[in-house]
This record gives structure tokens, C-alpha cells and sequence, in this order.
């Protein structure tokens, strides 16, 4: 099976089957004979030429989250017939909108820019109170405030819109 | 001793705390915010009450919900853990009034201690250097930019109230004044219903080092030597060890007397810690007294094998600490890292979320103390902290190995964590040479790297495998229920081989 | 020092080597039967070879596989763990002949302690008690019964070249002389491929207590003190603690300096133990050396803070213990409870199944040294010892006590175990005193009694529970898949409360 | 909800229905409010008049095995009009029918009884050998044997039956 796969955001061309001693991998050309084990609870053990990782997978759908040497990483499966991983054509087509969303729960104390006003890069934006802490938001680009989704006080929850940035 | 306490706080420490107390055969009664029914202190717990909502100034900073709780369960002695209402001179009052012991000094030598501009006098009354600042609670930004000017900047504006790395701001320049100010202001308000500011000279590459005492109602007070507490992050810290590199006999000597000489001062009972600036020339300057147990006490338990909780209840039960000075060595190394669920790579934001798989390590010199479990939520309404991995070992260096290689056997999945960051401050160079100070986490380490191929093609054969094992959508099956699509583990034929 | 050894063992100690060698950088080789592909000890190493199938005698004591494995892999030494081929000989040899470093003593030293003939000889010259008994190992029914009339009964048969507590019977009346015979040398044959037996006077009510020491190629040899090991069952110790509360000053200094005559005697090198037996008036016999690690040397690694893996290391490698005599002192008190998938019910039959749950104690003065994890199969080919729980605390009581509190903290589910038989030790009037000898657990133990009602009544609450909680057919649930039929946890409704 | 329950094989009266609050149990009559929280993995925490309990339960249909303070019991579920459980009514029939079975894996090194043999409580019937050591199987009960299941160095698997004894 021939597939596209992106590491952390980073692709790689992946080709795998099942063979009689386990599965064989090929990541960018590099071979990979694996004997690989399913444990419990998402967890799998892989003997490489005898080297022995431990994995802790997480899977939803056709993306993973694979936790290896005490790295957690993002592994997202693709096929390129069919779709392209939607961030990677918006990147490629030059397009930079920001949409600033909540990281956490908390509260709204106060905005830094208004509607229509220009931010730099690393510029704060928004200041969210969580855990009797204040926590600056800032703008990861160069852009305009296009849109404020909230209002001060309000208490918004994780992966909440807060602020649309083009 | 008492049969049975309360403990009004929640997580690691409220389980910690029960442990000696089930060891010592005291009955433990926990309280709890309707957000923490399932938490682990509940289920640790004899005896569980819930006193109010999740936010926790309508629960766990509740006293008269607490005491009631306490005469419900008919509890002798409270015992408040850190945070919360551990340094609340009321609320130590408030048992007091309710005829209950509160584990910890009195209500006024809390109010003394725990109010930092009376600390500061305290102090130089005694003889113990103090920071360059104000020398009492200022109200008033004109008076602060006027402090400011006298003692030159950087300064620190903190809460007066304070503690925790709560409210608290550093100012380089004139024009941040106000916003910091402000920002204090309101902090402390909303930790700790008081917004009197402190302000203080900031020392940008000091150490922070700190000294343990115990001290009991017959007029025993002894020290269990320091802890350096350096590396820190938004002014909390991240890893503690004892002893430190940066102390030697002279200056130990020197710092544990002032700690005690403090402690003495005051008429303390029960565990304190005098926490103390230290610059690059060793000289050494008080920063505050917590009049609690510490978040990193387990550091000083490892070296020293005295068990501060168990300490903490004989002396407020009126009875003589376990051991004297005499009695007290040290032995050893010890290190803590404190695992917490925060997002690293933004500022070290908290990441509250599921826990959804929980491995910590085991084996020789470690020691555990985690306040979650697999299946657990951690909330956005209290400190993030999800575990304390401490170590100890012969010296530093066998040490900070050890400590590397538990964390190599932690696993935390669901919620970011700083283990990656632990690894990375463990083998950086000014780590194991010792040369840290307070701004050690902003100078010495970099943001992350992108994986390594190798690990990325570890990641996707791992996914490989998942794919091949599994049907999308399900990620964990209990083990009875795998199924053969290639070698499974603990299947093996055992009719085929010879017995 | 070696950069890469391989351990040819598995379980816990494979992995509690393992630890030891990430500690010091040295890089780890598993070698793992089919059986036991999903093991612990595969999963930690760094590499992993198999070497054969199930049964031990086509694996793990298959000493060309295993030397294949070394070649392999690179690496400099095999650590041989216990058990297995800990203490034969001529594995020793062919590592010697292979070029690779045997992490143990000489092949001589191991023949002359490992046969319990040559051992006692070797004790009788250097002026150390022995049991009374027969000189040499003995092959025919005959002989045996001449010596049984010689010592008088009643007597113990054990394998000449075994250990661990594998082919051993002990004979009260003459009559059962020949089963007992048989079945020690069938067992012995098995176990060790030698049919040979000793025979010795049994004492019954006396105290196993052992004496730990180290050597190296330089000439030192230092004792760490003594391990009281009476507690055990089929002659296989379950409890073990440092200090023995019989050992008095006096009875230590001369158990220790017979254990470091007996090592000097024979040029030992590395970690070894020797065990005596101390009978009601304190006199003390030889009973055996064991020329390896002992599974129980967490109790020493607590009280002296030595890591006695390291040591192994350093005196392998051919350079000097890290600790002198002077400079080893003990402190506090230790105890390790050995966990067992066992049926305590019915004569401790081994129960091997599938480990369903596992949770292990946390917290001050706890140590785990665990093999397994959840999901993981006790298989039935080898010993079912599921962890080792370590306690350390000032003294025996508060030992005890925190021992108490760390089983209540454990969790293992899908196997039977021996925790509970712990918790009733542990809790016994004869235990707390210090009261105990070689055949405490046959004398001081009950049966297992029935639930008392209130226990009764808890799990039937949690059996409604479950019923109303879950579809039948399913016992574990994601986490995220909760529904609400009654008050879930951790799903209170944030926006209900004010923030 | 009224049903008859076996704990290790001792039967109690439970009733118990949902309230606003949690469960309400009653055991022989002894009555529970309990404050049920059902964690993950299996786990439960109980309140019950404010005291806390943890709880492990493995579920199999009408079975459990729970884990409460250490403890591991075997809770049975029955509904008394459909059905009784097979031992209790074997039992009280006074009919007394012993299977041994191999309790683990093993190999049968030798019996101790023939067919016919007369067997007392506690004797010794079959030797196995299992983890290197050899382990004798006893009689639960006096009897006759009736029938040997298995041969001499054949090796077994847990639960298999061995022999018959009435």
C-alpha cells in the first residue's frame, strides 16, 4: 500500500505491506522490516532489526497520535486521489488567515487591538484570564483584526473563535 | 494525636497528606467542588463532603463551608495543604472560633508571614537582609512609580497578599508601570480578595533557595537544610533539588540560621519554609516565609527521611517534633520535577483536558506523587499540576540520570504536558554544570524542534501498525479481545511448542 | 565500563538491570523467549533478540542462543539477573571462552558455592558453622537413609546444584523418605539438569537471615548488612526485611564478618549473599551462598542507598566498588512484600491468567519494582512474581505501617494473588512483634473467611452500579464514552456555575 | 428492583432503585443512599453517608467480581423465577460430585489414586507439575473415584477436568 503521510505537518511517501515475519515499511526510500506486537490500551511494541520502541497510539479516523521515546507526534494519513490536508493547500495558495481561538477556558479581560487595526507578528491581542492567571494572546503574522467573535467578560471555552485575522 | 482530620485542599497534596495520615491510623474526611467528585483525594479518602460549585472561591476558599464539613464529619484537626486557604490568617482564626485545630503556625503568625510587607519588617527587625523596596503595602500607583525611582529598575510588583508566583510582575521600563500595576491589582484581587501591591528590587540571575524548618509548641525549632528552586516558569517553580550546587558549608550554615532565627523570631509551630534570594556574590536576601508545606517538600523528605506531613500533625497535636537538629543529616540527592498539564510551546498556558493514558515510572530511588489518574479530567478551575516525579540518588549527577530515565517511563496522553521540556532542561549544559538561576528556563532553551526522521518513521510505522490492527475509529480494545491480523503478543501456541 | 550488555533474563529484575544500566548510559540487549515477545523487559531494552521457544530449557537457559544473542548484538557482558543461569558454572565458562564479561563471579567461585557440598567444605575449613549433615552430595536412596539415621529427623532434601527454593522436601518420618527422594531429584533434574541431593538437619522454628556483600577484583569485600527472609512458603521467601529485629549488635558483627570471610575465602568478586540460619539461641549455620542478585536486594539498596546493580557493573568491569566499608552505614528500616499470582487458598499453587488491571502504590518511602503491566499474561512457564512493593521508613513499625498503606494502594485484577495473605502478615499479632521464623506463615495463618456483610453489601452496591451503568457484556468503557444515567463524574456542567 | 444476589456464594435480599440523588440499596434490609460515580476502566467511587468508597468491577453478564478495599468478591445476579444457580441446588439436594480440575497449566507427573479408590477428605489424587514444582491435587470431600480424564505426562490447561469423584 502507497500512501502520503505527514509527520508534525511534514510529508513523507510511505509504502507498507504485511509479511510473514510481521509488516515491511518504507519511509522516503528507508526500508523497514517490523515485528511489530499490539498490546493493550493503544499500546504496541516494534522489534526494527532487533531494536526494540515502545508506541502509545492514538487513532481517529485517518489521523494518529503516536507517542515514541517520549515524543508525541501528529501523524496524519492522506490519499492523495482523493483529498489534500486542508492546510497545506490554504499554505500553499498563499493565503494567511488567522483564526484566533481560546486555548483554554477562561475569561475575556480585555482586547489589545480593535476592529480594522493592523498587528504584527508576535503582537498581543487579547488578554485571557484562566487559573487566576492572565495569559496574553498573540498574533502568529503580519494582518488586519477582520472580526471580534467575543466580547470582554465573556467566558468562552477551549477552541472557541475569538478574533479572525487577515 | 487526632483520629480523624479534614483536609481542605484537593489533588496531590490532599492524596499526600492522606497518606501519612492512613499510615499514622487517623481517619482523613476530604472536601470537594462539584468539578472534583471523581477526583483521586475523593476516592482516597474515609470520608468525602462536597462544599460548594467548581469555581473555588465558592468551595475550596469557603471556610465556613469547610468548617462545616469538618463538624459534620466530626474532624479534630484541619489540615490545609497549600494554595487555598493554607496562609489565610482568618481562616486559621475561623477553627480556632470553631474549636478545631488547624495544622499549621497561628492565625497570627500566618497574618505576620503571610502578609509580605509585615514579613519584610519582621525581618529586619531580626537581623535577616531583606530585598531593596517599599517598605510596606502600597495602594496607590503614584507612590509605586515613586518606590520605583528610589530603588532603581528592574522591579518586582507583587501581590502583598501573594504567594505561588500569583500576581506577581516584573517592570524594566517606566512606561509598563501602569499595566503591570493594573494587572497585579486585579490578580490579587481575584486570588486572594486583597489588591495591596509589594515593591521590591528584581534580581534578574539570582538563585531562589530556600530553607526548610519545623518547629513545634515547645519551643523546638529546627531546619531540614535548603532547596534550590531556580528554574522557574512564569514564577513557579519547575524542578527543586537539595543540596544545592550553588551552597556551600559557609553559606548553608548562614542561610539555615537566618531560617531558623526567623522561625524563632515569630514563635512558629508546625513546617515553614523561608524562601530567600541569593546572588551571584552569595549574599542573601529574605523573600518571603510560606507558613505551609511546599508544593517540592518531598525533596527534603528524600535527603532527610523525615516524613514533614507526619511532623506537621505532632505539632499540632501539641506534641514534640520526632527528632532534633542533632539527629538531622543529610544524605544524598534528591530532585523534583513537577509534570504539569501546560502547553510549553505558548507560554506555558495551562492545558486542562482528559487524561487519557497515565504511565508513570517505577523502579530504584523514585518516588511518585500524582493527584490524576487515566480517565480523569483535569480542569480548568485549579492548578494544572498532574504529577511530582522525584528522584533520589548518591550525588547530583546520579541524580539528574535517574531522573532522565523516569521521565523516560512517563507517559501522559490526552493533555500537553512539560515532560519534553523536563528532558531538555535535564541534559542542557548549564543544567548538569549547575549554573542556573531564576531566568534559566527563558535563557537556556530553545522552542521545539521538529522530529527527527528517525522518530517520524517510528510515528508511522507505529500508525501502520494501528491501521493494520485495528478498525478506524476504535483505539484502545481491551486485551482479551485482539484478534490475529499478524503476531500477537501473549498469544503464542503453547500446544505447538514442547512442554 | 561495558556501553552495551545484554541481560539474560526477564521480568522485573531483567528490567530493574536494565534501570540501572539507562542510569549509566550503558545500552541494553533483552533476549526473550516466544512467550514472551510482549514482556516488560523486551519492551524496555533497547534491543531485543529471541532466543527459543516457551519452556526455559529451550530459552532462557540455552546458553549458545543466549551467546549467540551477545555476538549479535555487540555487546561486552551478560548479566545473568537470578534464576536461570545466575549461578551455573559453565554458562560462566562459555562467556569466558565467547570473549564476553559474565556479570557475576568467577566459573570457579560459582562451582564451588553453587554445589552445596563443595560450598559447605568450603564453609567447614574457613571455621564456619555448617548444619549438620551429609558431607557431599548424594545419588542413591540407601545412603541418604544411613545419614538420616546418623543427623536424626526430621530432615531436608535438597538439590545439590539448586536454589530459589526449587527442589527441596523436608522428611519427619522415614517412611516418606523414598517419595521424598524421587521427587527431589526429578525436580532438582529439571530445574538445574543435575539429580544430585544434599541432605541436612531441619530446624523448624529457626530465622533465615541472610547477609548481603560485594567484592571486587581489587581486593575489597564489604558486607551491607543482613536481610531477615523467615517468612516464606514452599521454601520461597515472601517477606524480607533489613534490619532483622533478632539480629542484636553482637549477632550482627559475627554474621557479618562469616559472610565476609567466606567471600575473601573463595576470591569473590561481585555481588553475593549468604544465607545462614539462626536457631532460638542465636546460633547460626551456613546454609548456602548465592553467587548473584538476590531478588529481594531492594530491602539493602534502601537502608544503605548502594545500588547493588552498579556495583555489579563496576566490579565486572574490573574497577573498584564505589563505596568502602567505613563509608556504608544503615539507615532506617526497609521491608519488601513479594506479590505472586499465586492461590494462597490452595497450598500456593502458581495462577498464571491474564492480568486485567494493575495498579501499583505511589508516594513517600514506596518502591515498585514490577514485571507486568495491564493486558500482559502471567504465563505458566516461569515464576509468577507479578512485583515486588519496597517500603522504607525510620523504623520497623512505621515500615509496617507504610507496607499496610502501599497494599491498600494495589490493584491486580484477572489473577489470583497474594495480597491479601500480605495484608493478613502484616497485621498479625506475631508479625508486629517480631516474632517470626521459617514456618510463621503454616503456624500464624487461617484460612481465607468468608466477606464480613459490610464488605458484602459494598460490592453488591458496585455490582448495582455496574448494572445500571453498562449494557451488559461490557465491563470497560473509553473515558469519552460515558453516558449519563445517573451522576457522572467529571461531567458537571461548567456553565451552569457562575465562573 | 428486587433480586436474590450471591456474594462468594452467600445469598443476600437487595432491592434498589434510582433516585434524584444516586442509588438507593437495600441489603437484608439495611439501607444504602449511595452517591454513585462510574470513572473509567471500571472503576466506581461510592459515597454512601458521605463515606468513600472505591470499587473495581469486572462485569460477565449476571456475574461480577468486585474489588473493594482489597478485596476481591464474586457477586452473583439471579432472578429468582427463572432460574437457580446450578451448585446452590446441587447442593441442597445433598448431592456431592467432585470434578477436580487442573487449576493451572501443566503436566500430570503421576496419581495417587486408581479407578474405584475410596478417597477421604483432603487426600491426595493427582500430582502435576507446573513452574518446576510439583503440586498435588486434593479431594475436597470423601468419595469414589469414578473416572481419571486424563493420562500420565499429559499436559493440561487450567480448568480442564482431571477426574471424577462421587
Amino acid at each position: 500500500m502507497k500512501r502520503e503521510v505527514q509527520v508534525d505537518k511534514k510529508s513523507y511517501q510511505v509504502e507498507y505491506e504485511k509479511t510473514a515475519g510481521g509488516i515491511s515499511v518504507a519511509v522516503n526510500g528507508r526500508c523497514y522490516q517490523v515485528d511489530a506486537s499490539a498490546l493493550s490500551g493503544g499500546f504496541y511494541s516494534f522489534l526494527v532489526n532487533n531494536r526494540s520502541y515502545d508506541a502509545f497510539v492514538s487513532r481517529e479516523k485517518e489521523s494518529f497520535a503516536v507517542v515514541v521515546a517520549g515524543r508525541t507526534m501528529e501523524v496524519d494519513f492522506y490519499d492523495p486521489r482523493s483529498r489534500q490536508p486542508a492546510e497545506e493547500s490554504k499554505r500553499s495558495a498563499g493565503i494567511s488567515r488567522q483564526v484566533i481561538r481560546a486555548p483554554m477556558a477562561g475569561r475575556i479581560v480585555r482586547f489589545q487591538v480593535g476592529p480594522g487595526e493592523l498587528v504584527q507578528d508576535g503582537q498581543g491581542l487579547i488578554v485571557l484570564e484562566a487559573m487566576k492567571m492572565e495569559n496574553e494572546l498573540k498574533s502568529q503574522g503580519i494582518g488586519q483584526v477582520r472580526e471580534i467573535l467575543v466580547t470582554e467578560n465573556e467566558v468562552v471555552v477551549p477552541g472557541q473563535q475569538l478574533m479572525v485575522i487577515e | 494525636m487526632f483520629t480523624k482530620i479534614l483536609i481542605a485542599n484537593r489533588g496531590e497534596i490532599a492524596v499526600r497528606i492522606m497518606r501519612t495520615c492512613r499510615e499514622m491510623g487517623i481517619a482523613t474526611v476530604a472536601v470537594f467542588s462539584e468539578a472534583d467528585r471523581a477526583s483521586l483525594h475523593v476516592r482516597y479518602a474515609d470520608e468525602a463532603f462536597c462544599i460548594g460549585p467548581a469555581p473555588a472561591l465558592e468551595s475550596y476558599l469557603d471556610a465556613e463551608a469547610i468548617l462545616a464539613a469538618a463538624r459534620r464529619s466530626g474532624a479534630q484537626a484541619i489540615h490545609p495543604g497549600y494554595g487555598f486557604l493554607a496562609e489565610n490568617s482568618r481562616f486559621a482564626e475561623r477553627c480556632r472560633q470553631a474549636g478545631l485545630v488547624f495544622i499549621g503556625p497561628s492565625p497570627e503568625v500566618i497574618g505576620q508571614m503571610g502578609n509580605k510587607s509585615v514579613a519584610r519588617q519582621t525581618m529586619l527587625a531580626s537581623g535577616v537582609p531583606v530585598i531593596p523596596g517599599a517598605t510596606g503595602a502600597l495602594e496607590d500607583l503614584e507612590t509605586v512609580r515613586r518606590v520605583c525611582r528610589e530603588i532603581g529598575l528592574p522591579v518586582m510588583l507583587k501581590a502583598a497578599a501573594g504567594g505561588g508566583g500569583k500576581g506577581m510582575r516584573i517592570v524594566t521600563e517606566e512606561n509598563d508601570l501602569r499595566d503591570a500595576f493594573s494587572a497585579v491589582r486585579r490578580e490579587s484581587y481575584a486570588s486572594f480578595a486583597d489588591s495591596r501591591i509589594l515593591v521590591e528590587r528584581y534580581f534578574p540571575a539570582a538563585r531562589h533557595i530556600e530553607v526548610q524548618i519545623l518547629a513545634d509548641s515547645h519551643g523546638n525549632v529546627i531546619h531540614l537544610f535548603e532547596r534550590e528552586c531556580s528554574i522557574q516558569r512564569r514564577y513557579q517553580k519547575v524542578i527543586e533539588e537539595c543540596p544545592s550546587v550553588f551552597v556551600d558549608d559557609a553559606l548553608r550554615e548562614k542561610l539555615t540560621a537566618a531560617a531558623v532565627q526567623a522561625a524563632r523570631a515569630v514563635g512558629y509551630s508546625g513546617a515553614g519554609t523561608v524562601e530567600f534570594l541569593v546572588d551571584e556574590a552569595k549574599n542573601f536576601y529574605f523573600l518571603e516565609m510560606n507558613t505551609r508545606l511546599q508544593v517540592e517538600h518531598p525533596v527534603t523528605e528524600l535527603v532527610t527521611g523525615i516524613d514533614l506531613v507526619r511532623e506537621q500533625l505532632l505539632a499540632a497535636a501539641g506534641e514534640r517534633l520526632s527528632v532534633a537538629q542533632p539527629e538531622i543529616s543529610r544524605h544524598g540527592c534528591a530532585m523534583e520535577c513537577r509534570i504539569y498539564a501546560e502547553d510549553t510551546g505558548n507560554d506555558y498556558l495551562p492545558a486542562p483536558g482528559l487524561i487519557r493514558k497515565a504511565v508513570f515510572p517505577e523502579g530504584p530511588g523514585v518516588r511518585v506523587d500524582s493527584g490524576v489518574y487515566e480517565g480523569w479530567e483535569v480542569s480548568l478551575h485549579y492548578d494544572p499540576l498532574i504529577a511530582k516525579i522525584s528522584v533520589w540518588a548518591r550525588n547530583r549527577e546520579e541524580a539528574r540520570c535517574r531522573m532522565l530515565r523516569a521521565l523516560d517511563e512517563c507517559l501522559v496522553f490526552g493533555v500537553k504536558t512539560n515532560l519534553e521540556l523536563h528532558r531538555a532542561m535535564l541534559t542542557d549544559e548549564a543544567f548538569i554544570s549547575g549554573s542556573i538561576d531564576t531566568r534559566f528556563l527563558d535563557r537556556h532553551l530553545a522552542g521545539r524542534q521538529p522530529a527527527p526522521d528517525n522518530l517520524a518513521d517510528l510515528a508511522i510505522i507505529a500508525s501502520v501498525c494501528s491501521t493494520l490492527s485495528s478498525s478506524p475509529g476504535r483505539e484502545e480494545r481491551p486485551a482479551t479481545a485482539e484478534t490475529g491480523l499478524w503476531r500477537m503478543a501473549s498469544k503464542y501456541q503453547f500446544w505447538a511448542t514442547r512442554f
